[in-house]
């Protein structure tokens, strides 16, 4: 009996949809927000493992280095800065009701473009067509095709960083 | 037989998860959970004294402007290693545009430094 | 093999879970949370659409790789705001931030 | 593809023909698990012997022969039976668990590290991108390890570790950018292969420098060891840590000094090329030794810098001449003087 080591994608798809989507649901449900962050770090890390099946390895490095290695870190940092008291999620009055209505809106977008999808679903692709990019190719795309966002990505990371450092500094 | 490298990290990473984790799950399981709570013995470490305060006290401002260009200058890390692979691949001028990338962002980074070396702002 | 549906459909329900934090929590990081929770759906699609239907191009993937860079300035710039509103409300509340209110 | 086995007198060749296979021999053996377990070890042994060498101590003597060579096994012994003690009030999960997360994140890479031409684990495409993205995830690891501690040392000790290796990752990754132009490739095979005419470390000097202190900084290594400094903090972000946890730490942080040994002789050292007297895996893990060797040592010489200044270097000074050295690298490339040894 032949069999083939190589893992089926769908498995390992199944496996990745339950973490990914679990973490994100624990990143916002989750009592304490360090639990959270954590958890949202798990689900970034889940995302990049869709990335790898979808044959970009290097949006994945790029997602895990980002989201996990900086914005998490900065969340952290920020959670540490806010009082530990006040991080605390409070429930209050009033919550319970809008979750559930927050629960029902949510819920039935998700529904809608899911089912729009699956009615569409026959006519897309079942399997993805062969013909891959290596890895050295993103960057001459990057570079060569699309040099103006490129130059408004520089403006765009120097607003950011100064915006976010006049608005944290002490104003006197 | 050839696999894919992302199946034998995926193996690799079960493996070490498989090799450590009775490291520290058989401790765990013979000695945690099972034990009463006795304040002195697990009292933090503090040179002898007895604690005082909240431990995780609120932080100095002081590094915030840090860790804000770490998040910048790792996103343009990773485009500057995109671009590194292929620099061979194309031409000159177009790493021209990296180039300009750069200075815009070279007058923000000296701009963001010197915020962030003045004690009084923070 | 997995189907393009496949991963509409998990893109979905991230969008989902990431619109039922935006409209309910009230804690200013979880809300933060929830934006980065949509805006990777979105990037799941992105790299999803351009293997399937575009198959040596990789538009998509750079897509991504700017929708990721804007939306880690994004996080920047919004734990900034928390921070500001912090010192001005000793509360991330989002509903306890109604000074401008008259 | 593999043969299951259908009778049982099929199970022995089967399971012979997987232990016979190349990518159980470098998972389990080689650059794997036994392999890792014995450098590390002996990393200890080794860091502790030589810093009292250079104190003009003995060190390490009785267990097991030779300079008490089987001193880490003896600690490990020690360690793991001893009682773990969680502080009060600490987070009881984090606190146990993360140790575990950071022997992971520290094994991790050298699933891309080769030793040899052969002697590679994974052959990825990403090599180096992906040991970043793994080291990367060190500081927040620490810094919830510390906050789950509830201690005043920890705390401070993690939060300066988070700035520390924070301002120091950036530089790093900038001066391996002028290796990863020289090769044309982020696929550590191929930057090795790269090399075999010349090694990195000479068209880019100024990058293994700038390399070299970033990896100190980035093991927490003196004079950069601000997040452990004894006199200050007692043990850093680890000073709650008791028994297995300890050691858990403990293989950690070796285990990272290794990795990074690795990397930077793969990155600048030439890799597997030597003289051909010696087998490829032998090389690296010399050259390795060397770097590790060449990191241990300032422990024994240096005192260390004030925190701000060590943050403020990172910044200004590294970062400006990583990014120099890139220019530089675009500038020899591009006037071909490199040719003649087929860059």
């Amino acid at each position: 009996m032949e069999v083939s080591l190589a893992v089926p994608p769908d498995a390992v798809f199944i496996v990745l949809t339950v973490i990914t989507l679990l973490a994100a649901i624990l990143a916002l449900q989750a009592k304490e927000l360090i639990y959270g962050a954590i958890a949202l770090g798990v689900s970034f890390i889940g995302i990049a493992g869709f990335f790898i099946l979808l044959d970009a390895p290097y949006l994945a490095m790029l997602q895990i280095a980002i989201y996990v290695g900086a914005v998490v870190v900065l969340i952290l940092f920020t959670i540490m800065l806010v009082r530990r008291d006040v991080g605390e999620e409070v429930v209050e009055r009033g919550e319970r009701g809008e979750s559930a209505a927050g629960l029902w809106i949510a819920g039935l977008l998700a529904v809608a473009i899911a089912g729009v999808a699956a009615l569409a679903g026959p006519n897309l692709a079942s399997s993805p067509p062969p013909g891959v990019l290596s890895v050295s190719d993103l960057g001459p795309v990057l570079v060569t095709e699309y040099p103006v966002p490129l130059i408004i990505l520089a403006l765009l990371l120097s607003a950011a960083l100064l915006g976010a450092l006049m608005l944290a500094k002490v104003e006197r | 037989m050839a696999l894919n490298p992302w199946v034998v990290i995926v193996i690799w990473a079960l493996l070490i998860l498989l090799l450590t984790g009775p490291l520290l799950t058989l401790p765990y399981l013979m000695t945690f959970p099972k034990r009463k709570e006795d304040p002195f013995r697990d009292m933090p470490f503090e040179s002898g004294q007895v604690p005082q305060g909240e431990a995780r006290h609120r932080l100095a401002m002081q590094y915030y402007p840090y860790v804000l260009m770490f998040v910048v200058f790792d996103v343009v890390g990773m485009f500057l290693f995109a671009w590194g692979i292929s620099f061979r691949a194309i031409s000159a001028s177009a790493s021209f545009v990296v180039l300009l990338f750069l200075i815009l962002l070279g007058a923000p980074l000296g701009f963001a430094l010197r915020l962030a070396l003045r004690r009084e702002n923070w | 093999m997995v189907a393009l549906v496949s991963y509409i459909i998990v893109s979905a329900a991230l969008l989902g879970i990431g619109i039922y934090g935006l409209s309910v929590k009230r804690n200013a990081i979880r809300i933060l949370f929830a934006v980065e929770i949509i805006v990777n759906a979105a990037n799941i699609n992105f790299a999803a659409f351009t293997r399937y239907l575009n198959p040596p191009g990789v538009t998509g993937q750079v897509i991504v790789f700017y929708s990721i860079a804007a939306s880690a300035m994004e996080a920047a710039v919004g734990l900034a705001l928390i921070l500001v509103a912090f010192r001005l409300n000793s509360s991330i509340d989002v509903r306890k931030m109604d000074k401008l209110k008259g | 593809m593999v043969n299951l086995p259908n009778t049982p007198a099929d199970i022995v060749p089967f399971i012979i023909s997987i232990i016979t296979s190349h990518t159980f021999i470098t998972l389990v053996i080689f650059p794997g698990m036994i392999h890792l377990m014995i450098v590390s070890a002996f990393l200890t042994w080794y860091e502790r012997k030589l810093l009292a060498r250079i104190q003009l101590r003995i060190g390490p003597l009785y267990a097991g022969g030779i300079g008490g060579i089987l001193q880490p096994v003896a600690d490990g012994v020690k360690l793991i039976f001893k009682e773990v003690i969680v502080p009060y009030k600490a987070d009881r999960t984090l606190f146990t668990w993360i140790p575990l997360v950071l022997i992971f994140l520290g094994t991790l890479p050298f699933a891309v590290i080769p030793f040899g031409a052969h002697w590679v684990i994974a052959n990825l495409d990403v090599g180096l991108v992906f040991v970043f993205a793994t080291t990367s995830l060190f500081p927040s690891m620490i810094i919830i390890f510390a906050w789950a501690s509830n201690s005043k040392y920890p705390f401070i000790g993690g939060l300066r570790s988070l700035f520390q290796q924070v301002a120091y990752e950036i530089p790093m990754w900038i001066s391996a950018l002028s290796v990863v132009i020289l090769a044309g490739s982020v696929n550590l095979v191929d930057i090795v292969k790269a090399q075999s005419k010349i090694w990195f470390i000479v068209p880019a000097f100024l990058s293994f420098i700038v390399f070299f202190i970033c990896i100190m900084a980035e093991l927490e290594r003196l004079p950069f060891d601000l997040p452990e400094a004894e006199p200050e903090l007692v043990a850093g972000w680890y000073t709650e840590a008791s028994g297995a946890i300890f050691m858990a730490l403990f293989l950690a942080l070796y285990l990272k000094l290794y990795m990074m040994s690795a990397l930077t002789t793969v990155l600048f050292l030439g890799g597997w090329w030597g003289p051909g007297f010696l087998p490829q895996p032998v090389w690296t893990i010399l050259k390795a030794m060397v770097v590790a060797t060449a990191i241990i040592i300032p422990r024994g010489i240096y005192p260390r810098i004030r925190v701000d200044m060590l943050i403020r270097i990172g910044w200004t000074r590294l970062l400006l001449i990583a990014l120099a050295n890139v220019f530089i690298t675009v500038l020899v490339v591009n006037s071909g003087l490199l040719t003649a040894w087929g860059l």
